[in-house]
């Protein structure tokens, strides 16, 4: 009875983590389906290991098993078993096998470590930085400054340098590559390159405070066609709203309210000088995102909120068009402007003399919400 | 009561009785102080490392070479050295049962000791006078740390000297006293040997 | 009682125990055999030898260090299991803080 | 001198002579207390040096510990059963798993460890205390105050927050604001010092204090295994200080170590904490795995297979820990060369674990095998730690902790390893032991009830926990949303985990019920191997009355069966004959170390001076007065009391130190 209770809980367990596993169908995150030469080098690597662990696992399972049902004392058996005290050339027989078992898995292992961390030649270069509890992606030589949402050409080898402003973060697409952490004061690379467009899902996955769980990232793979459209758009600065509409009004909160730590490229002051955002004095980590192309992104605020209505719009993964009016989810970005806080939580009071990190609660009123929710909209 | 008699007998032996009774014949108590010596390596180790590790991160501040004065360290660097052969010296008078030089001996190495807190004290008002604080930078941070938790290690082994100068004038040593000092003595020289090391790795060894 | 069992027996014992136990003029002279070396050690410090300096000044390190060790700490007369375990300390000391420190500067900086 | 302190010990007629004979000097000029005296009532137990009683209320304490943590486990779990958990908030619930580790690893496996082995080390080595007693007061009392100490931080202001490993900068007081965090790390330094002092004071006693004729190679399994433990703490604790200090000083002094800002590398915490934490691991499990070699035997009626092998896997286990922290860093950015280094060195770790794992299975062979409770913790250990280990094994290849690290993955690998390898062998040890700890038998009927529901809460709770772990469901994540298929498992998990509090329960009533019940415990209930079981349930004060000589390994199997004319062994004589002979030859005179105040009052000064240290500077420096004063109190109070420094007011009652019949 035991015995099949003990056979039934454990290898079931066992099998079912094995099985189960590998044919899960709603796993954005699953790093059993990998779709780029990086997570598929890993998956090559970590299956057949697992089927070794497996094997090892069912094997001791078996003779302790076995020892349950064959050596059970049997009533009225009063005589004392043959006392050994061991047996050398078992030992050491035994030893070597799970040695040369290890031995062998050696090359792959290393093998595989190195060919997904080795620089590849020709690759495009983004530096990747973390902070509280967002992503910033800048991408080198192209003048490109965007947050959260990775976008990436298909079929290219992307090289990333990470690093972060405030605490260890870390970056990961589990379909396209392993983790690394974005540790502030110093770069880690990491490589990622995937197979063909589509939209990626990610989670910051090093503790990093009270908005860890809601640090998400995206990578967004287009085709190279595409690509270059979204590059060229992202160059482009913001165009002004035209003057007294509800835009309008709501780029000049924009510039009282926002400015200080959001840049949009492009935007004036009165006398026509280019504002730029500066690092708040009181921002633990001193930035916060770039919101030229606020619209060109289907998601907010460190990837917790949708930008984009769910459903509307369906457009097929890997060309997104950002989000239009008619699909922006307002009432999430209208409460979200309304108190920060209150929707992810982050230490954010404002407060004279204590520093803060993520956005705070700017007590705006309605009206000036509307008019900010209206300007937003022409950040494409 | 059998405890009279014992310790009637033991006047005359005023060797480590314990000690004899255990399994290995060692002492209980020098075990556990080198235990305790292997154990405070680690803790050394990781505060050397630390400064090595920091030891050129100072920005614009002020970095070892502006700070350091070789000759007044070297002087307290020697003074530490001849403790080290004070406490030496009282062992072995312990171990004699000299209780005169014993209390001489050990009354020095006490005294030896202080003069090196001391100079480590005038030294910290220095550096803090030159602009070098304990949050200066990570440089000043992690030096305060690791001389500084090894000028406790020497005060503490001050304060033990001291004490045991003090009972051993008033006779009042449970026990014997020749193995208490030898205790103190393995303190007080690993206390030495982590200055040794410091002295090498933090003033002499250019950065 | 039985006191004077016991006795004779820590009496044994301790002749057993009468291990070399160096006169005073032998610490003595350690001393300033130890004092040379500190003294070289300053002096390496003023001439600039680059890294051989460097090494020099490690192995006159190492050397004080053993020697008060041995003879100051009386490791060399003393059991071996005491030196196991101060040494097994200061051996993992020195593992596990070098090779920490190590993977500091082999970290590839690309 | 705080150390000059030899317990009367080893070889029974001699212990009048360990006593320090200065001892008869007047004792009212010896400090500023009397001893206590008393033999019952609190008294007896708050400053007894007995390391029976020690072991007891280390027991008692980590037990309340661990219903704690797992309370924190279950809070964790309500908020996790569904996406977008509301029951806790960010806040609540990054406390929440870190106080849980914080209490699980430190205030309750540690601790239950030392429970164990300041209770069966003394009594398996043949030894009537340890070598220090009052340490090992010091060292109970710095426990429990600095555990307590941990956790008033939950009223006031909060707990800490940075996770268990606590990675710099996020605990810095930019980030981690409350108090929590200075709490944690002076708490855990307290508790730091209670195991430091355990440490060097078991490993002395193990050195020291065996009976005639047990030389280290006939040492019980258990004893050996607390042995390698101890040398790892003795080494590994000093590191967390430093770590500790570093924080503390960063925290309250404004210290750069970990300022960014100023340069910091936050690296330098890592390696630390890790250094330190890796050989911590294996300080939770080795106990288990010691009590596992202890009762596996017992119950296969056969000595334990490879005794030689087990003993050096372990110690190989315990050297081979050092090498392998950085396994923990594969992502944190540390370089393909040093994570190709610490790859290999951790593969190479599993190979000693097997050797123990193939020698346990090689006990049970030929065996004959009773299924009582303990044994079947033990077997469930085997196959539980195994699944453990083996996915740790698929860690150690570098490429792939990629994808797994500081997902559910490795949180199912380290929760395989420690419920079902550490916990499991703290029960089996429960067990086991009962009987000769309280002379009561727990019920095996309700003990079997616990078994099973331990087997399927552990396996429903961090079974799933792979599969999400290997979908992507990162750890440390006080919500997950919809939509990315962790749902359904993570709500199995929850309801695991209510399984296991069932499983705890159950144990608890036992416990009662057994408290209730009579005093029914056989001398000799399972038929053991080792000395621990050659005397009275529970043990006398003085643990034995006339010092054993061994002369094997499972001497006390040996007292009890000979082989006959055929070369078959039987029984030749039962415990109960045993004993009888060993009270026939009593030691004349021995002499225990008497109860002492000052490890309490020392110990509570120095939690005071910790809690000065964060809120007032005055009462630091009283504090700290208090602790000077307290170990020259300490000083010239010698170990042991003679008869005229007892309290007269209960000379009469407590006659107790001329134990010599008990
Ligand atoms: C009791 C505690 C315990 C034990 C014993 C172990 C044992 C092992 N651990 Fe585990 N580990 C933890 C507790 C423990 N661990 C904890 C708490 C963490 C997480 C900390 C945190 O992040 O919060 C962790 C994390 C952890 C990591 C980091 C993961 C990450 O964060 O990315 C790694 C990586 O290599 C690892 C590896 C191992 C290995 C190889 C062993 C080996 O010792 C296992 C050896 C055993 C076996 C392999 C099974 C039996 C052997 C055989 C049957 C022989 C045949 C086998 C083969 C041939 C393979 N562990
Ligand atoms: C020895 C160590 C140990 C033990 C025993 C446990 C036991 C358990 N652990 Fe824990 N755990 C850790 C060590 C341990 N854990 C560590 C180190 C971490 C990492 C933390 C970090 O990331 O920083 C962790 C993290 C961790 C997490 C991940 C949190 C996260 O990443 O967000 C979870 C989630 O489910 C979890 C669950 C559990 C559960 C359900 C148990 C259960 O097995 C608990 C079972 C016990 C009980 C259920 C007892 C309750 C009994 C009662 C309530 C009885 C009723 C009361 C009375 C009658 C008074 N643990
Ligand atoms: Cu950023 Cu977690
Ligand atoms: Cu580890």
């Amino acid at each position: 009875m035991k015995a099949k209770l003990t056979k039934a809980g454990l290898v079931a367990s066992l099998a079912v983590g094995v099985l189960l596993t590998g044919c899960a169908t709603d796993a954005p995150q699953d790093t059993w389906q990998p779709e780029g030469y990086y997570a598929r080098e890993i998956d090559n690597l970590q299956r057949p290991v697992f089927y070794v662990a497996g094997i090892v696992g069912v094997i001791v399972t078996a003779a302790v098993l076995y020892c349950v049902i064959k050596f059970r004392a049997r009533a009225g058996e009063e005589v004392v078993p043959h006392q050994s005290h061991g047996n050398t050339k078992l030992e050491i027989g035994l030893t070597l096998l799970s040695t040369l078992t290890l031995v062998a898995i050696v090359p792959s292992s290393v093998g595989t470590l190195w060919r997904v961390t080795n620089k590849p030649d020709n690759a495009m270069n983004v530096t990747v930085i973390g902070q509280q509890w967002w992503w910033e992606y800048q991408y080198d030589g192209m003048n490109i400054v965007t947050a959260n949402e990775l976008v990436i050409p298909e079929k290219t080898k992307i090289r990333l340098r990470i690093t972060s402003r405030d605490v260890i973060h870390s970056f990961w697409i589990p379909k396209l590559n392993g983790k690394r952490d974005a540790v502030p004061n110093r770069y880690h690379t990491l490589n990622l390159e995937s197979d063909g467009t589509g939209v990626y899902d990610g989670q910051c996955t090093e503790f990093c405070g009270l908005s860890h769980a809601n640090m998400r990232q995206k990578a967004v793979v287009l085709s190279d066609a595409d690509f270059k459209v979204w590059v060229a758009n992202q160059q482009q600065n913001a165009a002004q709203p035209p003057a007294a509409t509800m835009a309008a009004k709501g780029e000049e909160t924009f510039i009282a309210q926002c400015v200080r730590c959001h840049q949009v490229n492009g935007l004036q002051n009165a006398n026509g000088e280019p504002l730029q955002s500066q690092a708040d004095e009181q921002l633990v980590s001193g930035a916060a995102p770039n919101l030229t192309h606020l619209m060109s992104r289907t998601t907010f605020a460190g990837g917790t909120f949708n930008l984009k209505n769910e459903g509307c719009d369906a457009t097929p993964p890997g060309t997104p068009t950002g989000t239009t009016l008619e699909c922006l989810n307002r009432s999430q970005l209208e409460a979200w402007l309304r108190n920060a806080p209150e929707e992810k939580p982050m230490y954010a009071i404002l407060n004279d003399d204590k520093k803060y990190r993520g956005m705070p609660n700017l007590n705006l009123t309605e009206q000036q919400i509307d008019e900010l929710v209206a300007y937003l909209a022409t950040l494409k | 009561m059998a405890d009279v008699a014992v310790a009637h007998d033991s006047e005359h032996h005023t060797d480590d009785h314990g000690a004899h009774h255990t399994y290995t014949g060692l002492s209980n108590n020098k075990l556990a102080m080198w235990l305790f010596l292997g154990s405070d390596c680690l803790l050394f180790g990781g505060l050397i490392s630390v400064y090595m590790l920091y030891r050129g991160r100072y920005q614009e501040g002020l970095g070892p070479n502006d700070v350091y004065d070789i000759v007044f360290t070297s002087v307290s660097s020697f003074v530490l050295l001849i403790s080290s052969l004070t406490m030496v010296l009282a062992v072995t008078a312990a171990g004699r049962n000299d209780v005169r030089r014993t209390r001489l001996w050990l009354t020095t190495t006490g005294l030896l000791g202080a003069t090196f807190v001391g100079a480590q004290v005038f030294e910290f008002t220095g550096f803090y006078r030159k602009g070098l604080g304990f949050t200066t930078s990570l440089f000043s941070s992690s030096f305060f740390t690791l001389t500084g938790f090894h000028g406790v290690h020497v005060t503490i082994g001050v304060i033990m000297l001291m004490s045991l100068a003090v009972i051993t004038m008033r006779g009042r040593i449970p026990g014997n006293r020749a193995e208490v000092v030898e205790l103190v003595g393995l303190y007080w020289h690993f206390v030495d040997i982590v200055w040794i090391v410091i002295f090498t790795l933090v003033y002499l060894i250019p950065s | 009682m039985t006191t004077a069992v016991e006795h004779s027996e820590s009496v044994s014992h301790e002749q057993a125990d009468e291990h070399a136990h160096p006169k005073d003029s032998f610490y003595v002279k350690i001393a300033l055999f130890l004092a040379i070396l500190t003294g070289l050690e300053i002096a390496l410090s003023y001439v600039h030898w680059g890294s051989l300096g460097t090494y020099l000044l490690f192995a006159l390190m190492i050397v004080k260090f053993v020697s008060v060790v041995m003879f100051f700490m009386h490791l060399r007369f003393d059991s071996k299991i005491f030196g196991y375990l101060f040494w097994t300390g200061l051996g993992l000391a020195l593992t596990v803080y070098v090779a920490a420190l190590a993977t500091f500067q082999m970290f590839s900086k690309n | 001198m705080a150390i000059i302190e030899s317990t009367p010990q080893t070889l029974g007629k001699t212990l009048e002579l360990t006593a320090a004979p200065v001892a008869v000097t007047p004792p009212a000029t010896l400090g500023l207390l009397r001893r206590p005296m008393s033999t019952t009532g609190w008294k007896s137990w708050v400053f007894t040096v007995d390391h029976k009683k020690l072991g007891i209320m280390y027991g008692v304490s980590a037990f309340v510990f661990f219903v704690l943590g797992g309370f924190e486990a279950l809070l964790i779990r309500i908020q996790l059963a569904r996406p977008n958990g509301k029951f806790l908030s960010a806040d609540v619930y990054n406390q929440m798993f870190t106080m849980h580790a914080t209490t699980m690893v430190f205030l309750f496996v540690m601790p239950m460890a030392a429970a164990f082995a300041n209770y069966f080390v003394p009594l398996q080595i043949g030894a009537r205390d340890v070598a220090f007693p009052r340490i090992n007061a010091l060292g109970f009392w710095l426990f429990l105050f600095g555990a307590i100490f941990i956790n008033l931080s939950w009223l006031l202001g909060g707990a800490a927050d940075g996770g268990w490993f606590a990675y710099a900068p996020n605990t810095g007081t930019v980030f981690s604001p409350t108090h929590g965090m200075d709490f944690w790390a002076l708490g855990l330094q307290i508790t730091g010092i209670a195991s430091l002092t355990g440490a060097i004071n078991l490993i002395v006693t193990v050195i020291n204090m065996r009976a005639p004729g047990m030389t280290m190679m006939r040492m019980p399994v258990f004893t050996w295994m607390i042995m390698v433990i101890q040398f790892l703490l003795v080494f590994a604790i000093p590191v967390i200080s430093v770590a500790l200090f570093l924080l503390t000083f960063s925290r309250l002094y404004g210290a750069t170590f970990f300022d960014t800002q100023k340069g910091a590398d936050p690296l330098l915490w890592q390696h630390l904490f890790w250094i330190f934490g890796h050989p911590e691991v294996y300080i939770l499990i080795l106990p288990s795995f010691g009590i596992v070699s202890e009762v596996l035997p017992v119950f296969s009626k056969k000595p334990l297979f490879g005794y030689n092998f087990v003993v050096f896997s372990g110690v190989a286990i315990g050297f081979m820990g050092w090498g392998v922290w950085a396994h923990h860093m594969f992502a944190s950015g540390i370089g393909p060369i040093s994570v190709t280094v610490f790859a290999l060195t951790t593969m190479l770790i599993a190979i000693p674990t097997g050797v123990k794992i193939v020698n346990w299975v090689g006990t049970l062979w030929g065996g004959s095998l009773t299924f009582s409770t303990a044994m079947l913790f033990a077997i469930g250990l085997i196959i539980e730690f195994t699944i453990g280990g083996l996915s740790g094994v698929t860690h150690a290849l570098a490429a792939s902790d990629m994808q797994q690290t500081d997902t559910y993955y490795i949180v199912a690998h380290f929760h395989y390893v420690l419920f079902g390898g550490a916990i499991f062998g703290i029960m089996s040890g429960f067990y086991y032991w009962w009987p000769k700890i309280f002379g009561r038998m727990l019920n095996e009927k309700l003990g079997k009830l616990h078994f099973w529901l331990f087997v399927a809460g552990t396996n429903l709770t961090f079974g799933p926990m792979h599969i999400v772990g290997l979908q992507g469901q990162p750890r440390r994540m006080y919500l997950y949303p919809d939509g990315y298929g962790f749902g359904f498992w993570n709500l199995v998990e929850s309801i695991g985990a209510f399984i296991i509090a069932t499983g705890v329960l159950v144990f608890i009533i036992n416990v009662v019920r057994t408290a209730r019940g009579p005093a029914n415990a056989p001398l000799d209930p399972w038929d053991a191997r080792s000395l621990e079981w050659l005397t009275t349930s529970p043990p006398k004060e003085h643990n034995f009355d006339a010092i054993p000589h061994v002369h094997h390994l499972d001497e006390f199997f040996h007292q009890k069966y000979a082989e006959d004319e055929n070369g078959n062994l039987v029984k030749v004589k039962t415990a109960e004959q045993l004993m009888a002979e060993q009270e026939a030859a009593k030691d004349a005179h021995i002499h225990l170390p008497s109860p002492s105040y000052w490890p309490m009052i020392i110990s509570f000064a120095i939690t005071m001076l910790a809690l000065g240290v964060i809120y007032s500077l005055p009462l630091a420096i009283a504090s700290a007065v208090v602790v000077l004063a307290g170990v020259y109190g300490w000083l010239l109070e010698p170990s042991v009391a003679d008869d005229s420094d007892s309290d007269p007011a209960i000379h009469g009652s407590s006659d107790g130190k001329e134990l010599a019949h008990g």
